[in-house]
């Protein structure tokens, strides 16, 4: 009460001292790891991190577009697949399977993040151009759907693993940085974040940003007004999908290792859980909800072996009693999409 | 050709399955606006409850029962303590809500009956087979099950078509707070409903239990497919849903059953085996997106739309 | 039989208040309106006392209950009949299952409404008894939703933009049946409408509402005799 | 002057059993301003469904400005300057009024594909935005969410939309229904400077508005056209009384 | 000494948890056992649920190699994340000692010193089962397993031993529920015998569907242990009755060492022990007698290492030593399941390989 006294209840300066004392958290985690001498915090906010660039992604469609998207993990899986599978090659010295050619693959992180990206863009065009024929709930399912056909395509075919994934002998080489090193790591992800946040938050203020809300409001309206309002949100859902794609290019780095269970739709379930969790249309809010959800997974985790039963009823006590997720807990206010 | 009959057969009995789930989403789900993700954990109750009261009485007719007063309970008081407050919610918010119970209920399901799986027998009397298709004797409990569902279906129909709560329960769809103001005491209506929603879903976990492994997470397997159901048919629609059932049901044992004697014509046995495994794992996905395509908001009109 | 009585109502849509003190008294068997022009909180003012946006101040009491804490079910119970604004009717119920769904004898009459009370008064509904109502025309779901607000046999009727949208030939219609049918039988009525002619030919009182307030009241002369008030407040 | 803007030639649209539209067909003067009347349920609306593209017709062919626009989708027909209105009111409930009318005017600048500079601080959208507003008189509600505005005002904000795309062409679908006298009296003398720039169809059932307004009327019965003809001629029209106007 | 740190990764919660929890209790006891103290010195588990999920399991490997600086990492259940984790825990430096998973990468081609598996490799059972069939006479067999590599492991392990015909080869979904096609198909294609391998809620669905379908009774029916653990026939009942199973260990083998386990677990958990559950018991006991080797010194991991090769400890399945790749060379036998008074359970019907080693050892260049 003290402190909403002095910083007032102004949310527009709520937000500017949230996001501020967010970015603060931020770069001190490394120190703060050193001073408590918990070295392994670093890769748990990198984790944290590169959970939250997917549920950015995932908010720019679900939050300002409205597309609920439930298969935002065949994105991060396919850019994590394309890491595993090029280093897979470099490291074995084969050819880069069903292409033609015998390129070996490499762990350039120049070549493999942009190609991360660019075929997982490739991918949400396809599946956005056939899914955002329909809305709503039928468009929750039908990306499900294709996240599911690509899940049990990764988990059958043989070439890279299978079920058992591709383990990655090498991170991804970037001149004159350690990819190994936690805090070198971590500061990559946590750039690429911000990049990501800043990109994202003059977009959905921009021309096209404006559209894509509407459409979320009110599509029948928008069309009526003249827009072609499809393009409009394929060209979203192919922005998220290349978000989405990056950050799976750094979790198969972080995780050193790639598996079909990336696409499976729990893991796009939780992508959704973050988003809401954390206040969806708001981008910061993915922030928190990602961070929020993997601490307490770590944290409860830690005290028992039951601790979903603590976990379930804490998220339907947030969805009662923090109308607009976390964010809007800290902000006083909903998302700012109006 | 008896082959086909038995595969057609088993490709209704699924059906029938999947639409005792979906029946009872497609009722809150397409009525009262609800996603309700912890559906599943309801089925998962029902065939637990019924396990355990099968084992403990020795009645086989004791243990539905039992499942279906513990799931509708459960259901009605979940509806009563949280979901109420949001049905006016974004459904993101329900999924959220419903997406904790599901951890809660799996989870207390552990802690009360243990880890590993339980034990729920065929009754005596339906634990045979019958050969009605010669030389291809069918489990008789299967019959049963399509028996039940039928039954279930044209209840439901009948409940919802002809009588008041019916068309209170449609209205409701559309206008829920007029009927209120039209003096129907909507709320608990809607508890009710949501109870015999859970009510269906605990039936068909009870059913299913002596086919099935009754075990934690038993929910969430068949509660995709349930979605998958209620979305190829039109969610709302108890029609829709058993025709997605049906569809569904049949596409999927269609596939099982006969692509890899196919595959095999087209391609060497080896990768023939992993092709029609893989096409057959993903056949009612591939089903569901040709229908959206086709059809954007499914084969039957819902009710509220 | 009950009067209705709102003293001192204020009511708000989350943080933004709308009515500032409405106070209204209707006396059983009167027809009143309430008029006004766009946003001054008529429909506020009816969904305050349907309990459907409840008041945050002030007292609605009707027949000596008070029911500005009531649930809107029990307020209907206790005899108010309700055509809201925009008709809503149940779109994927029949023109007979609207009428049926909801049907009750709330006023505890002797002789009440039946389905073929209403199909005589209206008998364009009886042609469409199994046309699902969302098929109608504007028209036939207006008189639908009176139907279906008869068919709960109210001692009090509140009818919001009753004619919002229709042919003039049947808005004449609904008026018509307001003045001869209902009137006759006693019942009460509050009716919104933009209509200051017509109303002042149906109802014996009215009152003006401005932002929020009641800022005129009286009866029919009154009302066609004040053309100023009716400039300041109704724009005619 | 004279030309016709909008040629409708036996446009049909049966849903099942029932023909909405049935064999319609009627012309528009450009530059006039062209009441649609007649009973409810007489198909104005599915025609306005149909001139706009919402629905697809069964038969019939739509001229628009001298191009064959059957085929087009919405979209399209509307950034060629068809614009309509909704009977059933219809914004994007969650911008504020000056927002929505941002949006009206930004689809009429070419595509949205700009990624970068923030649209509400774009004065090509801002200032026209305001004094479309002040006109519909709404100025001060610029800042509101369109959803917390009163069901009247939310009709001039409609109406504020559609005029901001400057469109050759107006499809009204009751655009003064839920307005009160005072505010259809401001609608009017809104439409009727536009006359001559902006065609336009209007389907009203207010008929003081449409006689005020209206150069030629199409009344409209059972899907089929009745007779068109100028407002006295449609006044006195025994027809016309006996199944529309009653005792008006 | 200073305390030995053993982390132990494994599922406790979600699908499959039943599988760790039997791990970790088996783990626990035999660390009881030795009150505590493995080789007697101080030991301490950290014990973190993996949910199943790979990336959970690396993170929680990484935390415990960074931050808590652990000895040995122990537990994992599932071929996946064995796979995932086993390479970072031996590039590390640290040992991994595998009480379940044993995919044949890990046995073969990316052997390591610091990985051993008291287990098994995967596809040992399947072998077994493929020479039980063949010396039964069987000659022709109908082939089921998941689409998955696992599955198509367990199905080349079957055929490299087995000597007959393929009546079918089937692959189904993962974690699929109803077989009732593939029922319809088997019956149809008439095999002498069928063998399977579902593991986890796959396998008691199936056998209770099999069971159903009447086919019990004319065609016998062949699996893994895995099918047809103690924790599985509780919940199968009586379905699985004269299914015969291969296992490298039941609660019956006649040896001090697993009459004291049976005994002392039944006592600890009130119930009986499952094959995993002796696994990690196995894996406490290794340690135990590697640590006391080395008298208590882990500082040299070459003398620790060469000290876990040698296996010096009493296994609850009898002989048991380490082949070249650090992957078990151990008995086989068939067991069937037969009703005990009111239980289900297995018991021994034959000893099908004696010291049996798996098919990678050749691929491991130790
Ligand atoms: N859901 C809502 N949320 C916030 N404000 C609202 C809401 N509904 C109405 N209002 C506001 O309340 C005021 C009164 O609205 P109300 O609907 O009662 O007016 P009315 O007199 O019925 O007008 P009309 O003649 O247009 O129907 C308006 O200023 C409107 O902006
Ligand atoms: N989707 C539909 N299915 C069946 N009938 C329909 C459908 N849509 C409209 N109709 C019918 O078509 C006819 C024309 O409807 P329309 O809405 O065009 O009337 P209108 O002239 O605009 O009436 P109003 O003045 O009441 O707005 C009506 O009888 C209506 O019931
Ligand atoms: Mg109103
Ligand atoms: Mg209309």
């Amino acid at each position: 009460m003290f402190l909403s006294k002095i910083i007032g209840s102004d949310a527009s300066f709520r937000t500017k001292i949230v996001t501020l004392l967010g970015l603060l958290i931020l770069f001190a985690v490394p120190l703060l790891a050193n001073l408590f001498n918990e070295p392994f915090l670093v890769d748990i906010a990198s984790r944290i991190l590169i959970y939250a660039l997917v549920a950015v992604s995932l908010d720019l469609i679900l939050g300002y577009g409205g597309m609920v998207s439930f298969g935002h993990g065949a994105f991060l899986g396919l850019g994590a697949y394309v890491v595993g599978i090029l280093t897979h090659h470099s490291y074995e010295g084969t050819a880069v399977a069903f292409l033609p050619g015998d390129w070996q693959g490499t762990t350039q992180a120049f070549v493999q993040w942009p190609l991360a990206m660019i075929l997982s863009g490739l991918l949400a065009l396809i599946i956005g151009a056939l899914s955002l024929r329909t809305s709503g709930v039928y468009f929750i399912m039908i990306t499900l759907a294709f996240a599911q056909m690509l899940y049990f395509f990764m988990i059958s075919i043989p070439t890279y693993g299978g079920e058992d994934g591709l383990n990655i002998w090498e991170r991804s080489e970037i001149p004159l940085l350690d990819l190994y090193d936690a805090k070198s790591f971590y500061f990559i992800c946590l750039v690429l974040l911000l990049l990501c946040l800043w990109c994202c938050s003059r977009i959905v203020k921009s021309r096209f940003g404006m559209v894509l809300r509407g459409c979320r409001q009110n599509e029948v309206r928008m069309k009526a007004l003249g827009y072609p309002v499809y393009r409009y949100k394929l060209m979203a859902f192919v922005l998220s999908g290349m978000i989405a794609g990056l950050a799976g290019a750094l979790l198969a780095n972080h995780t050193e290792f790639v598996g079909p269970g990336l696409m499976h739709w729990t893991r796009s379930g939780e992508i959704m859980i973050m988003v809401i969790l954390g206040g969806m249309g708001s981008l910061i809010g993915p922030v928190l909800g990602s961070a929020t959800l993997l601490m307490m997974e770590e944290v409860l985790a830690g005290l028992t072996e039951h601790w979903m039963i603590f976990l379930g009823p804490m998220l339907v006590l947030i969805v009662l009693f923090a109308r607009k997720g976390l964010y809007g807990l800290l902000i006083g206010k909903g998302t700012d999409n109006g | 050709m008896e082959l086909f009959f038995e595969q057609s057969l088993n490709g209704l009995q699924q059906g029938v399955m999947l639409f005792l789930m979906a029946a009872g989403l497609t009722l809150v789900f397409g009525i009262m606006h609800l996603i309700n993700l912890a559906h599943g954990s309801l089925y998962m109750i029902g065939a637990y409850v019924a396990a355990s009261v099968t084992q403990a009485s020795d009645s086989f007719t004791l243990g539905i029962l039992a499942a279906l007063v513990a799931a509708g309970l459960t259901g009605m008081l979940l509806e009563f303590s949280a979901l109420r407050r949001l049905y006016n919610r974004d459904h993101l918010d329900q999924v959220l809500a419903t997406f904790g119970m599901i951890l809660f209920f799996n989870e207390l399901v552990k802690i009360l009956w243990g880890p590993q799986a339980l034990f729920l027998s065929t009754p005596e009397f339906l634990s045979g087979t019958l050969e009605f298709i010669p030389g291809a004797p069918y489990p008789s409990y299967r019959l049963f099950i399509i028996g039940a569902g039928l039954v279930v279906a044209l209840l439901l129909r009948h409940l919802i078509i002809h009588t008041r709560v019916g068309m209170l329960i449609r209205a409701g769809a559309t206008h829920r707070e007029m009927v209120g103001a039209l003096g129907v005491n909507i709320d608990e209506l809607y508890t009710i409903v949501f109870g015999l929603g859970a009510m269906l879903a605990g039936l068909a976990g009870a059913l299913a239990g002596p086919m099935l492994a009754v075990e934690v997470g038993m929910g969430e397997k068949i509660l995709i497919l349930t979605f998958v159901v209620i979305i190829i048919g039109g969610i709302g629609s108890v029609r829709g849903a058993l025709v997605g059932a049906l569809l569904v049901g049949m596409v999927d044992t269609y596939g099982r059953a006969f692509l890899p004697t196919i595959m095999r014509e087209l391609l060497d046995p080896a990768s023939a085996d992993t092709v029609a495994a893989s096409m057959s794992s993903v056949a009612i996905y591939v089903l569901m997106a040709v229908v959206l395509i086709w059809k954007p908001r499914g084969l039957f009109q819902a009710y509220g739309s | 039989m009950g009067d209705l009585k709102l003293s001192g109502v204020e009511t708000s849509y989350g943080t933004s208040q709308v009515l500032f003190g409405v106070d209204l008294e209707i006396k059983s068997g009167e027809v009143v309106t309430l008029m006004g022009r766009n946003g001054m909180g008529k429909t506020t003012t009816v969904r305050s006392i349907m309990g459907l946006t409840p008041a945050k101040r002030g007292e609605i009491s009707f027949g000596g209950v008070v029911i500005q804490n009531s649930r809107s079910h029990n307020i209907a119970q206790l005899g108010i009949g309700y055509v809201p604004e925009g008709r809503q009717v149940f779109s994927n119920l029949t023109v007979l299952e609207n009428l049926v769904a909801t049907a009750a004898n709330h006023a505890g009459v002797d002789d009440p409404w039946t389905v073929d009370m209403v199909m005589d008064l209206f008998p364009r509904l009886r042609e469409r008894a199994k046309q699902y109502a969302r098929t109608l025309s504007g028209g036939e779901q207006q008189m639908l939703a009176i139907g279906r607000a008869l068919m709960t046999n109210p001692s009090f009727m509140i009818l919001d933009e009753a004619t919002e949208g229709l042919a003039p030939i049947i808005r004449d219609e609904i008026w018509h049946v307001l003045e001869h049918n209902l009137k006759k039988s006693g019942q009460a009525i509050l009716v919104i409408d933009k209509h200051p002619e017509a109303m002042a030919r149906i109802a014996d009182r009215h009152y003006v509402m401005e932002k929020g307030r009641v800022v005129w009241s009286g009866v029919s002369e009154e009302l066609l005799a004040n053309k100023d008030m009716q400039h300041r407040y109704l724009g005619v | 002057m004279a030309d016709p803007i909008l040629e409708v030639i036996s446009l049909t649209k049966c849903f099942g059993a029932i023909a909405a539209s049935d064999g319609l067909t009627f012309s528009v003067k450009r530059g006039t301003i062209h009441g649609l009347i007649g009973p409810n349920g007489a198909g104005k609306s599915t025609a306005i469904a149909q001139l706009s593209g919402e629905l697809q017709s069964d038969t019939g062919r739509v001229r628009f400005d001298g191009q064959d626009v059957t085929r087009w989708a919405v979209d399209k027909r509307a950034r060629s300057g068809l614009q309509r209105s909704y009977q059933i009111t219809s914004l994007l409930p969650e911008f504020t009024a000056e927002d929505n009318v941002a949006m009206a005017i930004q689809s009429q600048q070419g595509h949205s594909f700009r990624f970068w500079e923030n649209a509400r601080k774009d004065n090509s959208l801002r200032t026209p935005s305001r004094k479309i507003l002040e006109r519909v008189g709404l100025s001060d509600f610029a800042d509101n969410p369109a959803m917390d505005l009163a069901h009247g005002q939310q009709r001039q904000l409609e109406l504020a939309m559609v005029l901001a795309t400057a469109p050759s062409m107006l499809l009204l679908d009751e655009p003064m229904a839920g307005m009160g006298q005072s505010e259809s009296l401001r609608m009017m003398e809104l439409l009727r400077p536009l006359k001559g720039d902006v065609t336009m169809l209007l389907v009203e059932h207010d008929m003081d508005v449409v006689f005020a307004l209206a150069d030629m009327i199409t009344v409209l019965v059972k899907g089929q056209v009745l007779l068109t003809g100028t407002p006295d001629e449609i006044k006195n029209h025994p027809e016309v009384r006996r199944a529309y106007l009653g005792d008006y | 000494a200073e305390p030995v740190k053993i982390g132990m990764i494994t599922t406790l919660s979600g699908g499959g948890a039943s599988l760790g929890i039997d791990i970790r209790d088996g783990f626990m006891l035999g660390l009881k056992m030795k009150d505590g103290k493995l080789g007697g010195v101080e030991t301490q588990v950290i014990e973190v649920d993996d949910a199943r999920k790979v990336e959970n399991a690396k993170q929680i490997a990484t935390r415990m190699i960074k931050q808590d600086d652990v000895d040995i990492v122990t537990g994992i259940v599932w071929s996946n994340l064995a796979m995932a984790v086993v390479p970072s825990v031996t590039r590390a430096g640290k040992f991994y000692i595998s009480p379940n998973a044993g995919p044949s990468a890990l046995a073969g081609k990316k052997c390591h010193e610091n990985y051993f598996n008291v287990a098994w490799q995967n596809d040992n059972l399947h072998e077994a089962a493929g020479q039980y069939v063949t010396d039964k006479g069987l000659k022709n067999v109908y082939l089921m397993a998941p689409n998955y590599p696992a599955g198509k492991d367990a199905i080349a392990g079957f055929k490299r031993f087995y000597k007959g015909n393929v009546a079918g080869e089937v692959y189904t979904k993962l974690g699929q529920v109803d077989y009732a096609a593939e029922l319809a198909n088997l019956r149809a294609a008439k095999p002498d015998a069928v063998y399977f391998f579902l593991p986890g809620g796959m396998g008691i669905n199936f056998v209770k569907q099999y069971s159903q379908a009447g086919l019990s009774a004319d065609t016998p029916l062949f699996g893994p242990a895995f099918s047809f653990d103690e924790g599985i026939l509780k919940a199968v009942g009586d379905a699985a009755i004269g299914v015969y199973n291969t296992s490298q260990w039941n609660k019956d083998i006649d040896n001090a060492a697993n009459t004291s386990f049976v005994e002392a677990f039944k006592e600890a958990y009130g119930r009986n022990p499952s094959l995993y559950a002796s696994q990690g018991y196995d894996a406490a006991l290794l340690i135990d007698s590697a640590i006391t080797s080395v008298g208590g010194d882990l500082s040299d991991d070459d003398k620790f290492r060469d000290a876990l090769r040698k296996a010096e400890f009493d296994s609850v399945r009898g002989n048991f030593k380490f082949g070249s790749n650090q992957h078990p060379i151990q008995d086989i036998y068939v067991r069937v399941v037969h009703k005990d008074g009111d239980t289900v359970t297995n018991k021994i019907v034959s000893k099908v390989f004696t010291a049996h080693q798996d098919a990678y050892a050749t691929e491991c260049k130790l």
